[in-house]
């Protein structure tokens, strides 16, 4: 099946490349050279989740048959935004076929993106958003995970207790939007009583410092809404008060992951919901962008949902090996850190990635390059990805879980 | 007589610093040039000052107040509220006039508040202005809490487009440059040189030291609103952390054009060539092929070595000179 | 035999010129350190009065752990600052610290022992390449840390990739997460480290010569002072706290991320310039820049407090550290406003 | 006195206090048109704080000031100037890093009508303004700061000149002035344009030789308001110290030990500044460098302490020859400088005047590196007495102290660092007469103990009074030696002017060439 599906791939290549050039048009030197040239533009550095993002990439860029076909690059902008645009420019100018990027900001960089657009540059934001239609965004900020994990701790709180709001990076889209609809979630259960709520910058360290601080003053906690910095969030449950957990929505570390599933734990009242957005649609972006760039697929919008990746305790399933296989989707604990993302992996849409590639960025040893499904086109959230347009009505409505009657 | 005269003009040669600065920059852009062919086009230049404005802007504000022997932390601040006022606004009634009129009042009045606690109450500058900038992040946070708004096409025409055929970045520099000549001239520039050289002979001297340094605060405020002014046009939308990265990148690009951070050395033609020299040298890195974390390795080792290369011709201008003499 | 009249003269009659009919039981520097401490004070009582909820026992004790880093990593920056340098570098030193320290311990106690002193002294290496770029290239401060901050940030991006992929050695998690007789082990450490930090500052030779070079570094040439050691010195310190923070703080959180320490260069510098300290150097005891790393963190505690949205609580927190500044320097303290004020207010009083 | 003519400046009650201390304490006198006249005190009179206040410096608690009869409350210095008060500074007013002719027209050098200072107008008016003043050796596009000191004193005392004040305040004028004739006749001239002048100095001889009355405060007050001719010098001292001063110079006896081998010895020193130089100095002697400003003995000084590179040249300390590349290997053997700049290079300001003075031996004060107080104030204490440093004034900021006691801590300093061979430059500059005996008999202290002194002084009497041998420095080089029976002002005035005296040596025919 492997080995079919890569020879198919090969044997297509050249008429692919003729067909890319079409598509893309206006590049005469496509088809002069043997290899598309594509950039990753990496904004932030330093962090496990955009490493494992862009290794998830790297590895996928030297995966057969991207590693002879493909020349690719990582440049790094800063958390600067004109530095981005500057790099973005550089490469346009040197004549990229493709560029995926982590936009730092949903509009800023729009003139520049369609610049690259109107010379034939295939462009993809992986997890965060620009509202420029030329550009491609994969991500699940449309997928309602505030809306849904909300939804889902209601559920399991039956309704009513303490809660610890956990905001990400104050003065971003995605902050805005899942604030909106886990807000407009808790507000409708009037038992449910918000007794604190901080920026913990999707950062484990900081979350866990306010999360000490407001356990302090109130030590009846009994549930924490994340984004990220969620297994800082309960390591300081864990240190305050380790005979009673709480319930917790949030991102997808390891250690988090296993401790949802450890039965110790669940009798200690922790229940846990592990969702958020994975590093692994930066390699689903990229994967996506190849078969455009490649003329396999033709996508007719420009808003694509990754799916979101949703977890429950009885999910858990720890793999044996070193990579997402057979359904499995963590790994036991001496084999990553805690804080290892395990949504940097996707079992399903990217088969060719193991540990190795999101640690690394090195491509897995013979694993070759597999299509994608069908993808799913997005909602419009105007202001996050497209502007002057109208949004779903219930965009601020779980879509996933069913909600309880208020108590 | 000469040798003094000849003593005093490679001082403020050396002390500037601009010119060292500018011998860089020009062998930067060579580099920059001859690996990318398309960099000396009219788009590839255009696109430079594109990027270079903002931050030279941003920069020249901070050398006024550097100038006179002050830190300023705010200017990011006052860049994000001008940022996101003309974003909320600037498609209303104000229209593209009385939204620069806001936003430059917005920063005179930040400018001024620093100012005033500096040199009328004897507070720190670093600190007073830590203190401003997160105030005025927060007033940013709270005029747009998430990305969004927009800029009236007007406003991004005019400030990043081309006029006759000039990319109007080039002129707003051009212009920064010959304000700044004029100040430099004038009365309140000799003061600001004379304020942070020597503060107590400057108050001795019948200066007054505190309108001085409140002058420069308020300038530099209006100054950082422009650039602030002008990032809005660049993004052409409103972004409340869009400025937060600016910070240092100010200071390297004063520090690099020749500006002693201790004050009364200096300008802002150096703070000019200095940011022009931190957007060439991204250009220049991507140029020649550094991608990945070695453009963060160049990025600090180069600026050390602008900062020595700095040092080192002005040292060598003074003992040549000594030699001499 | 005139001279020995002259000295015979009783002491009382010698002009006395210089000031101090008011003495203070506290040398003037403390000053503002205590007014510092006591708006700290005020913070939490404020706070307890507005909500009944605040200022528990256990509270004020979660405050003191987490405020243990901006303690550390104040230390060094304040010795830097006493010399009227910068570290800039400091957040990205605490990075590699925390990814050393975990990287190293790979989630298992035995190399803790090597790990440590391994990360301590990489760190330590950091600030010495620093120093010897200020004290001895005589290159800026402010453009040395930043650039060197910069070069390593990417060193370490090549190396690691950007987060630890091990865990920290759970003997350091141990640590950061319990205590003895009721006391966390953070608090504890934390009081030997002031104590440690004071005593070098404030009581030893070299803390002595570091105030003297930051007071006057031409008049410390002039006497031979070792100007380019001390310098050195004072910047290798400060890597070595920022390591020493990074290690901490990963063993707070389990983990390592190399962005991990940004978020404390600018508090670092705050805590140092609200303790009383000039950045021009050559003031501020210790106990001032410690006072203002409790301050800054017993603020960010009443912030989160405060359900307001960020903006808001941005504006409270700058706000507060305004009029920290006021009354640390005196300036709503009505009784002894100084000279320069008093001029102004005075100068029409000559009738 | 001249009860009839109305006093051009009244200055009635005048009180300031600083915190707790009172700096003048209801201070009343007058100034006549077109007079001189002298304000004497030891440092911390309330001298300095006088000036401020008729400066606008700082405004006065209580009391008045008339000038013309009309009330004067200066709040700034251009206040004054409007009154056409203006004053030389002491500690100079002129901002290092601006030209000479900018310093010259702050706050408000000329526009042109762009409303631009146009360096070429104010250049060409400074040069008009310092040739009628008599001075040709400066540019005015020079930067101060390039300026030796005296230069800039020179500056500093045209720029009060040339605002054609009716009231003129001269701070010490001196302090770093050679050419005190150049002064005398601005000074004749002003009186002839009906000036007033307040004069302060701790220089008598000038008193007498301007002055037709003197003011003399202490502790604040005034003590003394009467006709110079009148007084005594041994009234005046004994005035301005509230006791009575012993006399100037007591050297009767000398203490060189002949035959030990030289403390230091130099020879054919030649670096930046410095030509040709060779020297040496016994133990017990006291050898003077005489010399007008920037003839190279501030580059001798530092160049024997490594602070200014040498060319070639041999230094030898105790007959053996020695490396000195730091002012740190000078200490080690012995050799420490008073340097001259005593703020900036010699004060550490953010310190107690006890840790300024223990500072080079704190680690023999220290046990396990952390400081014991109380072996700090015991080696403290060794040296303060040959000083005569109240121990008092130990605990305090020193710069709270004033100039002299200031002075005495360096002083003291450079004793407990073990010198053997003193290196004094200019050590009496703005001292008070009483400190100034103290430093004096310091000095013969620490030869008679064996140390050997190298003393520059801009007072020639200070020399002519103290020293065994005396060096005179000419563009750098030695332009004569005098040994102590042919000492005396004239002769060293005429060598340092570079007319070489009949009896002294050329020590250099290349020196003027």
């Amino acid at each position: 099946m492997k080995i079919d599906c890569g020879s198919r791939l090969s044997t297509g290549l050249i008429p692919a490349a003729l067909v890319a050039a079409l598509v893309i048009g206006g590049i005469a030197e496509v088809s002069a050279r043997d290899r598309y040239k594509v950039f990753l533009n990496m904004s932030y550095s330093g962090n496990t989740w955009q490493a494992a993002a862009a290794n998830g990439i790297k590895a996928l860029a030297a995966t057969p048959p991207y590693d002879k076909t493909v020349e690719f690059k990582t440049v790094i902008s800063g958390t600067d935004v004109q530095h981005q645009i500057s790099d973005l420019q550089s490469m346009i100018a040197s004549g990229a076929n493709a560029i995926i990027l982590y936009p730092l900001s949903p509009t800023a960089l729009n003139r520049v993106i369609k610049q690259g657009c109107d010379k034939g540059v295939v462009i993809f934001t992986y997890d965060s958003t620009v509202t420029e239609p030329c550009a491609h965004n994969v991500s699940n900020i449309t997928a309602r995970y505030g809306a849904n994990t909300a939804q889902w701790m209601v559920n399991q709180m039956g309704g009513k207790g303490e809660l610890i709001f956990n905001h990400g990076v104050a003065g971003t889209t995605v902050t805005k939007t899942y604030d909106e609809q886990a807000y407009g979630v808790f507000k409708k259960y009037p038992g449910i009583k918000i007794v604190g709520d901080f920026y913990g910058n999707w950062n484990d360290a900081t979350s866990q410092e306010e999360v000490a601080k407001i356990l302090a003053a109130h030590p009846n906690v009994d549930g924490i809404w994340t984004v990220d910095g969620t297994y800082g969030s309960l390591q300081a449950v864990l240190n305050n008060r380790p005979g009673r957990l709480v319930v917790i929505a949030g991102q997808s570390n390891n250690g988090y992951r296993l401790m949802l599933a450890d039965p110790a734990m669940q009798a200690k009242g922790l229940k846990g919901i592990s969702s958020s957005a994975g590093p692994a649609v930066g390699g689903y972006a990229f994967k996506l962008m190849m078969e455009v760039v490649t003329g396999k697929k033709k996508l007719t919008r420009s808003n694509i949902e990754y799916p979101l990746p949703w977890v429950e305790a009885a999910d858990v399933k720890v793999c044996q090996g070193d990579s997402f296989v057979g359904g499995c989707n963590s790994f036991p604990a001496g084999k990553v850190a805690p804080l290892f993302i395990d949504t940097a992996l996707n079992g399903e849409l990217l088969p060719e990635l193991g540990l190795a590639a999101v640690q690394e960025g090195k491509a897995t040893p013979g694993a070759r390059i597999e299509p994608l499904p069908d993808v799913h086109y997005a909602d419009n959230l105007p202001g996050i990805n497209c502007s002057n347009c109208e949004p779903t009505e219930d965009w601020l409505k779980p879509n996933r879980v069913a909600p309880i009657a208020v108590p | 007589m000469t040798a003094a005269s000849q003593l005093a003009q490679v001082r403020s040669v050396a002390a500037g610093g601009s010119a060292a600065a500018f011998v860089l920059l020009c062998i930067m852009t060579g580099i920059y040039a001859v690996h990318e062919p398309s960099a000396l086009s009219a788009f590839g230049i255009s696109n430079l000052l594109n990027n270079t404005v903002v931050l030279a802007l941003a920069a020249s504000g901070l050398t006024l107040v550097v100038l006179c022997g002050e830190l300023d932390l705010s200017g990011p601040g006052v860049m994000a509220i001008g940022n996101v006022v003309v974003a909320t606004t600037s498609t209303g009634s104000l229209g593209a006039t009385g939204n620069l009129a806001a936003v430059l009042a917005i920063g005179a009045a930040v400018g001024g508040l620093n100012g005033f606690l500096v040199a009328y109450l004897g507070l720190q500058s670093l600190a007073v202005s830590l203190g401003s900038l997160i105030v005025c992040q927060g007033v940013a946070l709270l005029i747009l809490p998430a990305p969004g708004g927009e800029v009236t096409d007007t406003i991004v025409q005019a400030v990043s487009g081309d006029i006759r055929a000039i990319p109007a970045p080039a002129l707003i520099m051009a212009v920064t440059a010959g304000l700044w000549l004029l100040l430099k001239h004038s009365r309140l520039g000799v003061a600001l040189y004379a304020v942070g050289a020597d503060e107590p002979s400057a108050r001795l001297s019948g200066l007054n030291t505190r309108t001085t340094k409140l002058s420069a605060f308020v300038m530099s405020g209006i100054v950082y609103a422009i650039a602030g002014f002008v990032l809005s046009a660049e993004i052409g939308s409103g972004d409340p952390r869009v400025s937060d990265s600016f910070l240092l990148f100010m200071y390297a690009a004063v520090a690099i054009g020749g500006t002693s951070l201790g004050g009364g050395r200096g300008g802002v033609l150096g703070t000019l060539v200095g940011a022009c020299i931190l957007s060439v040298l991204q250009k220049m890195l991507f140029a020649l092929g550094v991608a990945d974390f070695y453009t963060n390795i160049f990025n600090g080792v180069i600026m050390i070595l602008a900062i020595f290369f700095g040092q080192l011709s002005a040292w060598l201008a003074r003992a040549r000179h000594r030699g001499q003499g | 035999m005139r001279m020995r009249k002259a000295r015979a003269l009783p002491r009382a009659k010698v002009v006395p010129e210089a000031p101090p009919v008011w003495r203070p039981a506290v040398g003037p520097d403390l000053v503002p350190a205590l007014l510092v401490f006591a708006a700290t004070g005020l913070l939490v009582v404020g706070m307890m009065l507005a909500s009944p909820s605040f200022g528990s026992f256990d509270q004020l004790t979660a405050i003191l752990v987490t405020a243990i880093f901006l303690v550390v990593a104040s230390f060094g920056q304040g010795l830097v600052i006493l010399l009227g340098g910068i570290d800039l570098s400091l957040g990205v030193v605490i990075g590699i610290g925390g990814m050393m320290v975990a990287g190293l311990t790979r989630g298992s106690n035995d190399a803790l022992m090597s790990a440590i002193p391994l990360t301590l002294l990489s760190c330590a290496g950091i600030g010495l390449i620093n120093g010897i770029g200020v004290g001895l290239a005589k290159l800026p401060p402010f453009i040395t840390t930043l650039s060197s901050g910069i070069t390593f940030f990417g060193v370490a991006l090549g190396i690691t990739a950007g987060s630890s992929q091990q865990p920290v050695a759970p003997a350091l998690q141990t640590f950061m997460n319990s205590g003895w007789l009721g006391l966390p082990y953070p608090i504890l450490f934390t009081v030997a480290f002031v104590a440690a930090a004071w005593l070098f500052q404030n009581r030893s030779a070299e803390g002595r010569k570091l105030y003297a070079i930051g007071s006057s570094p031409g008049a410390a040439r002039v006497l031979g002072l070792p100007v380019a050691a001390l310098t050195i010195a004072a910047y290798a310190i400060s890597g070595l706290c920022a390591g020493l923070t990074g290690i901490l703080l990963a063993g707070y959180a389990a983990s390592a991320t190399l962005d991990m320490g940004s978020a404390l260069l600018m508090p670092s510098i705050a805590a140092v310039v609200i303790g009383g300290a000039r950045v021009t150097g050559g003031s501020g005891p210790y106990l001032g820049t410690f006072a203002g790393a409790l301050f800054l963190s017993t603020l960010s505690t009443v912030i989160t407090a405060l359900s307001f949205s960020q903006g808001l609580r941005d504006i409270v927190q700058g706000g507060i550290i305004l009029i920290a500044l006021l009354l640390q320097s005196g300036r709503l303290n009505l009784r002894h406003h100084r000279w320069r004020w008093a001029h102004h207010q005075q100068g029409g009083g000559l009738t | 006195m001249d009860v009839a003519a109305p006093p051009l400046l009244a200055f009635r009650s005048v009180c300031k206090r600083y915190g707790a201390t009172t700096a003048l304490d209801d201070v009343s006198f007058e100034l006549q048109p077109a007079e001189v006249c002298g304000l004497l005190g030891e440092n911390g009179a309330g001298k300095s704080t006088l000036v401020k206040v008729l400066s606008g410096v700082v405004a006065p608690d209580t009391g008045t000031i008339r000038i013309d009869g009309k009330p004067f409350l200066p709040r700034v210095i251009a206040d004054a100037r409007a009154r056409r008060v203006s004053t030389a500074f002491q500690e100079l007013s002129l901002v290092p890093a601006l030209s000479v002719a900018v310093n010259l027209f702050l706050p408000r050098p000329a526009i042109n009508r762009f409303g631009l200072v146009s360096t070429r107008r104010i250049e060409a008016d400074a040069e008009q303004v310092l040739q009628q003043h008599g001075v040709t050796d400066i540019s005015p596009s020079a930067l101060v700061g390039d300026l030796p000191l005296g230069m800039r004193q020179k500056v500093e005392i045209v720029r009060a000149f040339s605002h054609r004040p009716a009231v003129l305040l001269l701070d010490e004028p001196t302090a770093a002035l050679s050419d005190r004739q150049w002064l005398f006749s601005l000074i004749a001239r002003a009186l002839r344009d009906r000036t007033s002048i307040l004069y302060i100095s701790h220089k008598l001889d000038e008193i007498r030789a301007l002055c037709s009355r003197c003011v003399i405060l202490r502790n604040g007050r005034k003590v003394l308001d009467s006709e110079v001719a009148a007084l005594s010098d041994d009234a005046i001292f004994s005035s301005m110290a509230g006791r009575s001063v012993g006399e100037v110079f007591v050297r009767a006896s000398t203490e060189i030990r002949r035959g030990a081998k030289p403390v230091l010895e130099v020879t054919h020193l030649k670096g930046s500044g410095i030509d040709d130089i060779g020297f040496s100095v016994a133990p017990g002697e006291i050898v003077g460098v005489a010399g007008l400003e920037g003839q190279g003995q501030s580059r001798l000084f530092k160049a024997l302490v490594g602070l200014s590179p040498l060319q070639t040249g041999a230094i030898a300390i105790e007959g053996v020859t020695v490396a000195i590349r730091s002012p740190r290997a000078a200490r080690r053997l012995g050799v420490i400088l008073v340097p001259e700049e005593r703020k900036s290079e010699g004060l550490f300001t953010g310190l107690t005047t006890m840790a300024n003075i223990s500072l080079p031996v704190i680690n023999q004060a220290s046990r396990l590196h952390l400081v014991n107080q109380a072996s700090e104030r015991r080696l403290v204490e060794t040296v303060t007495p040959a000083v005569k440093l109240p121990e008092r004034y130990l605990r305090l900021s020193i710069s709270a102290l004033s100039g002299g006691n200031q002075q005495k801590a360096i002083l003291a300093r450079a004793l407990l660092a073990g010198a053997k061979c003193l290196l004094l430059f200019d050590p009496t500059r703005g001292v008070d007469v009483g400190a100034k005996q103290h430093i004096y008999a310091m000095m013969r202290g620490f030869v008679r103990g064996g140390g050997a002194i190298l003393f520059y002084s801009t007072e020639l009497d200070e020399l002519v009074g103290l020293c065994d041998r005396c060096l005179v420095l000419y563009r750098g080089a030695i332009a004569g030696e005098l040994a102590r029976a042919e000492l005396s002002q004239d002769v060293i005035l005429a060598l340092a002017s570079g007319h070489s005296g009949g009896r002294t040596r050329r020590a250099n025919p290349r020196a003027h060439a």
